[in-house]
């Protein structure tokens, strides 16, 4: 893929929360149409990555989304730009039904003709929740509040997702759901940069990976080739060399 | 050591906190006061002439601010003598450091007995006086006047709890009302503050008065009679000196119209003097006087005369001549310091709410 | 009977006009856990508007109402803007502190300006009918049915707008809101001005109904308001309208079955022992602690 | 005897239950692991123990006495330990005093005697003091006593919890998620230093894992949770095998 | 090591032998408050205020200790002052001997504080269960409720207030009560309880999980903090010569109030620094008439917004700080070196 297919590129990112720095200079780009995963352990400063993306925390360094630098862009402003991001823990408004919650996602639409159309797709992915649509997300199961978080990310239309730990506090069905829902909306079109603990999933998923370690990279390649790697094996699959 | 070639006056006045409008209409009358004596030339002291210099500072309607203003303008602007403050609640802390500190003190309108009269002895203080009655010849003079001139049977009141003048003289009028053959139907109260009467007075109604009884702030006058009325409670009601501000007639409209109070003085029975004040006020601010603008031009008044007579410029001649005043003419009314006293002699006059005036109804001799 | 229904028509406009400044607070609370401790003075600027309106430009009552609403919400913005929006990192009683300091500095500036208490005229035509010896103003209707069309539509602008939506939204997590497209500071705006110009038309009504108005009634006002709101729930809008009747109600019946003396005193009691069976309000749930 | 005993114990949250039937049986000086999905109830049982929530049903005793209903303080007083899983320290006190808090309840000098400075506590604080920089010293903390808590990195605030429980001297500790956030080294570490503090505080240890590798490696005994309820028990060695216990941590999609 | 060791010794042997000077200031001006006191030295009205200084210090230091320390949000603490104003008040009135009263003020005003402090196990109790704004609206309510019981009460003077106290608070007295306020605090602060209640304020949920048994610490500190209240009112009173119950209401709490958060939470020397600016600065700034009321809250605000945990907000002037605490790790150190 040409300079073109650059969706996303991010060059020395730095962040830090005070004097602790969570992610110490990376660099990392992600293609139109790839899944891209992010992987390593708690703290390792993935999340941090994905805020600092989105424009809400502050970071140096460059981060670019279509050749446009996001620097100073409002975190919503990246929304309407078609960056949407599923954030750690779901971050389902509990207080909110399920429509209200994937209303809410539409708020920097212009094209709000097609958001009936819209509705329908993220219910076509997720009959489950059309059954709910006026229950509180505070109410629903895991499995459900986080297809509610993918489908809430579908509306805002965005043509990059990115995903924090979607597998978090899943039963094994669900995060299997999940992950095929993910593999659908890439192969429709979206391009997905995942990051997740769950690193087996992930890689197996991923076109390519890279491994977070206390903020910095310390490996990146095609997912199915890190999937072998011996160290990642250890560290993260939890099955000895 | 009081400095210069001037008299020096303190006023300490409720500029701010929970009175600030008799705090201005305070100072309004010092500044008035003190401005016709130094245009007429000054002030003749022992044979020799002064100027006159005014010192106000804010008590902030803070009984520990009213103290610290005392003695700042005790200690610091040296002054001969203090006006104010007002309320009893401030007068009574900053009495107590005038009268430590040997300085003359006139309260204009601190009307509780209390504030000139020592706590532990109950003997008069020395160096604090006003220049209003108090507070037991008032609430029996309004008493009478219900019992004899209204026919008043059974009568009502309402007063706030949480103000000492307000209860004070609330009480006073209950026991005289009853001693004197009448019945009080309710006696009932609220906090200041309070805007809406309405439970107080439903209870009012139930008990079927002749009469009501309104011993409270002017500002909240209009509030307790339109809603009073509006609830169909159609008797007349009676104040206080409390009413007597001049703003009750832009407060009031013409809900307060034929209603009575018992106030300091009547401005259309007036005598030369009075009428001089009030159209030498009306010119300078655009405004009537009320009462607590007579009460510290009389202050002032008394002051200047006392000091006329003074043996010389210092602050324990001015109190003696202060207390030997033989009889000074005042704004409201003619006074005189009962022996050995702070509390003048004087008379009380019931005015009746007319035309958005107050006219003069009748006098109250002590 | 007629004394008891009487009794219950006073309650209800008391409570009202507590409802309505409680909802203000509780506006303010939901979205951004902070207690706005200016909301009452905010609430005198609005009757103060209200009287430089209907005195001072001689406009009748509906501009009247919408420009002290109008008013107030703006200055509840800017206030938001330039002394509580530099503290949203910081500890939350610094704000609260701000709070009260915004709040002293908005009495003591009208007061400057305004030494004396201010009359408002009848805006509106106030008749009083009475039926068999109950007493009803047309004010008094007025000012409950006002009351309750505002609390309506302000339930339904958070229960059914984007807007509302965006509002709930940010009060359960202010950081996944911009995620998903939702321009936070502007809603929090929002938030303020329709919190604050209830203020101001609460203020209007206030003034309306107990037409002598000075720079420091909303001190009283305004706390005994934000009990309100707690003891309803704070941040719940429905809390804020039972806490806003209870407390009216409370006020009223005391002095109509006891001695009004004891008012105050009953009244906090009673508040203090409904808090200690209910700690968290009415309808107010204690957020999960997760540990 | 055993340290801890629990039986059937159950809690609901609002109807729902995040723990049910819930035994385990420690032994003194055993090291035993939870592990299971995210939200399968292993924090909630570990706030049972300690207190911070009462069972719905079911009894807890800890050598021999029901600690069902006592508060948090007097369960810690009682000898049980632990960390958090989101490290909860106190923030903006210094290392050293978020050790020394952790004696509150050995101190028996009373507030006078704090007043008047008297002999017991004079006495008292110093061998505080002592003791916390020993135990700090011990954990390679002292550097650091005098920095405030939340300006250490985060894996020294992770050893900071373990200083502070310890400090509590506990019989049993309990960690939640220890090697959150550290990197297979840090682990490796972690994992000697696990068994040398329960060998030089003779600990009974419970322990709270993802990390496969620490788990394995370490525990003696494994108890896998999903959805509340204890699904595998038994050594690591088997429950490495078992296929329920796989399904839950490793799965497969075609892409 | 050597070098190193020698130094901190050094660093110890001065920071003890400076730290007499403390100490000795204080007894100095203490003596020196008594010369004044004895041959009216100064200004009565330089007196005055700095009597009020010294009140409003220890009514500072005492809310600090629940709001700064503590973590917590009381906003009646006037009710409190009120409390020891009026019992210290009545003793010296109406209980003891007029011509003892001078002898007994001590002793009236400890009995003020002893009942502010065990009302404020009313407050605490609530404590227990409610945190933050629920237990604002607790203390706000209870200082409503204090202010309308002694309305109630005739034999208090209601409304009208009491008065006949003599002049009896002087600025010996004064300095007297501030000093022991300092040094209680002082002492309870670095001691276990000390750190209890700053572990509250950190995080009460793991201050309970690390054996500090909270409701205990809680009562200790709502306890001293309303005894202390107290305290000041008893001296306020007897200042005055004169108090009524308007004098406690919630805008006398709000000023304690933002002295605390204006002085910084969590410190002495912010309780001191805070107190004093601002009753000097009220005073100073009284030729600006209302603008001065204007202009206060405007500082107040722009401090916040600048510094929000106010002037010394969590820092402490360090010879405040016991030396074992200061220098606790230094010293252990020292111990191991020379061992
Ligand atoms: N708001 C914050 N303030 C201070 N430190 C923070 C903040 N958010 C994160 N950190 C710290 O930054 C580091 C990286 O955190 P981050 O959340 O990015 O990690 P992560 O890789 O997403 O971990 P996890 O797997 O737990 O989600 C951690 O040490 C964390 O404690
Ligand atoms: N205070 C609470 N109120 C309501 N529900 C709670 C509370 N605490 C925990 N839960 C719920 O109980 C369940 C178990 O939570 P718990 O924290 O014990 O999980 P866990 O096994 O420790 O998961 P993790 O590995 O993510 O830490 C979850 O569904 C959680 O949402
Ligand atoms: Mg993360
Ligand atoms: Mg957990």
């Amino acid at each position: 893929m040409g300079a073109n297919g650059i969706m996303l590129s991010i060059e020395n990112l730095t962040i830090a929360y005070g004097n602790i720095k969570a992610v110490d200079n990376i660099s990392l780009e992600v293609n139109e149409g790839e899944i891209v995963t992010l992987i390593g352990a708690n703290g390792a400063g993935k999340s941090s990555t994905l805020r600092a993306i989105s424009g809400i925390v502050p970071y140096s360094g460059r981060i670019r989304y279509r050749q446009e630098d996001l620097r100073g862009v409002a975190a919503h402003r990246i929304v309407a730009m078609g960056m949407a991001q599923v954030p750690e823990g779901r971050g389902i408004f509990g207080n909110l039904t399920v429509m209200e919650n994937l209303k809410l996602a539409t708020w920097q639409r212009k094209d709000k003709g097609d958001i009936p159309k819209d509705y329908e797709r993220a219910f076509g992915i997720f009959p489950q929740l059309q059954k709910r649509r006026d229950q509180l997300g505070g109410t629903l199961s895991g499995g459900e509040q986080q297809m509610l978080a993918v489908a809430r990310a579908l509306m805002s239309r965005s043509s990059m997702m990115l995903l924090d730990e979607p597998s978090m506090g899943l039963a094994p069905m669900l995060v299997r759901d999940i992950f095929q829902v993910l593999c659908d909306i890439n192969r429709a079109g979206t391009t997905i940069l995942l990051v997740e603990q769950n690193a087996h999933m992930a890689l197996s998923i991923a076109a390519r990976a890279y491994v977070l370690e206390t903020g910095r990279i310390i490996l990146s390649g095609p997912g199915k080739e890190l999937l072998g790697d011996s160290r990642v094996r250890e560290a993260y699959l939890g099955v000895d060399a | 050591s009081e400095k210069g070639n001037t008299v020096r006056i303190g006023v300490n006045a409720e500029m701010t906190g929970d009175m600030p409008a008799v705090g201005e209409s305070c100072k309004k009358a010092a500044e008035m006061a003190v401005k016709e004596i130094n245009d007429a030339g000054g002030i003749d002291v022992a044979g020799q002439k002064y100027k006159v210099e005014l010192f106000v500072e804010d008590n902030a309607g803070k009984p520990d601010q009213s103290a610290s203003a005392a003695q700042k303008l005790i200690t610091q602007q040296k002054v001969h003598a203090i006006v104010g403050p007002n309320a009893t609640r401030y007068a009574l802390p900053a009495s107590e450091i005038a009268e430590s500190s040997k300085v003359v003190m006139i309260t204009p309108w601190s009307t509780n007995p209390k504030t000139t009269l020592d706590a532990k002895t109950n003997a008069p203080k020395k160096y604090v006086f006003r220049a209003c009655f108090i507070d037991p010849f008032q609430g029996r003079v309004v008493a009478k006047f219900a019992l004899e001139t209204l026919k008043a049977k059974k009568a009502a009141v309402l007063y706030d709890v949480a103000s000492e003048y307000n209860k004070g003289i609330a009480e006073i009028f209950k026991d005289t009302f009853e001693q004197s053959g009448g019945k009080v139907v309710a006696f009932e109260t609220y906090t200041t503050n309070d805007k809406d009467f309405s439970g107080q007075l439903t209870k009012i109604k139930k008990a079927q008065p002749d009469m009501m009884f309104l011993p409270n702030y002017y500002s909240e006058i209009p509030l307790q009679i339109q809603q009073a009325k509006r609830l169909g409670i159609n008797v007349p009601f009676v104040g206080s000196d409390s009413w007597g501000s001049q703003e009750l007639h832009k407060l009031c409209g013409n809900d307060c119209e034929g209603y009575y109070f018992s106030t300091h003085y009547a401005a259309d029975a007036a005598t030369p003097v009075a009428t001089k004040f009030i159209e030498g006020f009306k010119a300078k601010y655009g405004t009537l006087p009320d009462d607590v603008a007579a009460l510290t031009y009389d202050s002032f008044g008394l002051l200047f005369q006392a000091l006329k007579s003074a043996a010389k410029l210092d602050r324990d001649a001015i109190r003696d001549a202060l207390a030997k005043i033989p009889k000074y003419e005042g704004v409201t009314g003619n006074m005189q310091f009962k022996e050995g006293s702070g509390d003048p002699t004087k008379s009380a006059v019931i005015v009746q709410i007319k035309g958005g005036k107050f006219v003069y109804f009748a006098t109250a001799n002590p | 009977m007629t004394y008891v229904l009487q009794q219950l028509l006073n309650a209800l406009q008391v409570g009202s006009i507590y409802a309505l400044i409680a909802l203000g607070y509780t506006m303010v609370y939901g979205i951004l856990t902070m207690i706005n401790f200016a909301h009452g003075d905010l609430f005198m600027v609005g009757a103060f508007l209200c009287f430089v309106a209907a005195v001072t430009f001689n406009l009748p009552f509906v501009p009247v109402l919408l420009l002290s609403m109008i008013g107030v919400a703006f200055l509840g913005v800017v206030i938001e803007r330039f002394a509580y929006k530099p503290l949203r990192q910081a500890p939350r009683v610094s704000a609260i502190i701000t709070a009260l300091g915004v709040g002293l500095f908005l009495e003591n500036f009208t007061l400057a300006l305004n030494p004396y208490p201010k009359q408002i005229p009848q805006l509106l035509e106030n008749t009083t009918w009475t039926f068999s010896g109950l007493s009803v103003s047309s004010l008094q209707v007025f000012v409950i049915i006002l009351s309750l069309v505002l609390m309506w539509i302000l339930d339904l602008i958070v229960r059914r707008t984007m807007v509302g939506m965006a509002m709930r939204a940010i009060s359960w997590d202010k950081t996944v809101a911009p995620l998903l497209g939702v321009p936070v500071n502007m809603i929090i705006s929002v938030t303020f001005a329709i919190g604050t110009s209830l203020g101001g038309a609460a203020g209007v009504m206030y003034a309306l109904a107990y037409p002598v108005i000075d720079p420091y009634m909303g001190i009283m006002v305004g706390w005994k308001a934000f009990i309100a709101a707690v003891v309803g729930g704070i941040g719940n809008i429905r809390g804020a309208m039972i806490g806003g009747y209870i407390l009216g109600a409370v006020e009223i019946m005391v002095v109509a079955f006891m001695p009004s003396t004891y008012r105050d005193f009953i009244a906090f009691v009673l508040l203090l022992v409904l808090l200690i069976f209910r700690p968290y309000g009415i309808l107010g749930k204690p957020h999960p602690q997760k540990v | 005897m055993s340290v801890l005993k629990a039986e059937n114990v159950t809690h609901y949250f609002d109807g729902l239950a995040a723990v049910s039937g819930f035994n385990l049986n420690l032994e003194p000086y055993e090291l035993v692991g939870i592990i299971g999905p995210n939200g399968a109830g292993k924090t909630t049982i570990f706030n049972l123990i300690t207190g911070v929530y009462k069972a719905t049903h079911g009894s807890i005793s800890f050598a021999g006495t029901e600690i069902v209903g006592r508060t948090p303080s007097a369960i810690t007083a009682l000898g049980i330990a632990r960390t958090f899983q989101n490290i909860r320290l106190f923030k903006e006190l210094s290392v050293l005093d978020n050790v020394r808090i952790a004696h509150y309840a050995r101190v028996r000098y009373s507030p006078v005697e704090a007043l008047l400075h008297m002999g017991r506590f004079q006495k008292e604080e110093e061998e505080i003091i002592g003791h916390s920089m020993d135990l700090l010293a011990f954990l390679k903390l002292d550097a650091y006593a005098d920095e405030v808590s939340k300006n250490l990195p985060y894996g020294l605030q992770r050893r900071l919890e373990i200083a502070r429980a310890l400090a509590t001297r506990p019989q049993l500790l309990l960690l939640d998620e220890p090697a959150a956030g550290m990197n297979p080294n840090e682990v490796s570490q972690l994992m000697e230093f696990i068994k040398w503090i329960r060998k030089e505080f003779d600990l009974t240890i419970l322990l709270i894992e993802h990390q496969m590798h620490l788990v394995m490696n370490i525990c003696e005994r494994l108890l896998v949770l999903d959805f509340g309820e204890t699904i595998a028990e038994g050594l690591p060695r088997d429950i490495q095998k078992n296929p329920r216990v796989l399904e839950v941590y490793l799965g497969e999609v075609k892409c | 090591m050597m070098i190193n060791t020698s130094r901190i010794k050094q660093f110890k042997e001065n920071l003890e032998t400076k730290r007499w000077l403390l100490p000795a200031l204080l007894v100095f001006v203490f003596a020196l408050s008594l010369v004044i006191q004895q041959f009216e030295l100064l200004d009565p009205y330089v007196q005055l205020i700095i009597m009020y200084v010294g009140i409003n210090i220890i009514l500072t230091l005492s809310l600090n200790l629940i709001n700064g320390y503590m973590g917590e949000f009381s906003v009646g603490h006037a009710g409190f002052m009120a409390i020891g104003a009026y019992v210290a008040s009545f003793l010296t009135v109406k209980v003891f001997p007029t011509d003892m009263a001078a002898w007994l003020f001590p002793l009236a005003v400890i009995a003020g504080g002893m009942v502010a402090g065990v009302v404020g196990l009313v407050v605490a109790f609530p404590s227990f269960k409610t945190r933050g704004d629920y237990l604002a609206i607790v203390t706000l309510a209870f200082g409503m409720i204090v202010k309308s019981v002694i309305e109630n009460i005739d034999a208090l003077g209601g409304p009208r207030g009491f008065l006949g106290m003599e002049k009896l608070s002087t600025l010996p007295w004064v300095f007297f009560w501030v000093l022991i306020s300092v040094w209680v605090i002082r002492n309870l602060i670095y001691s276990n309880f000390g750190r209890g209640v700053l572990s509250i304020r950190e995080d009460e949920i793991a201050s309970d999980l690390m054996s500090v048994n909270t409701n205990h610490v809680k009562v200790l500190a709502f306890t001293v903090s309303s005894f202390f209240a107290g305290i000041a009112g008893g001296l306020f009173a007897h200042l005055l010569q004169f108090i009524n119950p308007r004098a406690f209401d919630i805008i006398k709490s709000t000023d304690i109030l933002i002295m605390v958060y204006l002085g910084g939470i969590g410190s002495i020397a912010g309780s001191v620094i805070g107190a004093t600016v601002y009753t000097v600065l009220l005073e100073v700034l009284r030729p600006m008439g209302i603008w001065r009321m204007v202009f206060m809250p405007l500082v107040l605000v722009l401090l916040m917004i600048f510094r929000p945990r106010g002037i010394m907000g969590l820092r402490e002037f360090r010879w405040f700080v016991p030396v074992r605490d200061m220098l606790a790790s230094r010293l252990w150190r020292e111990k191991k070196a020379g061992t």
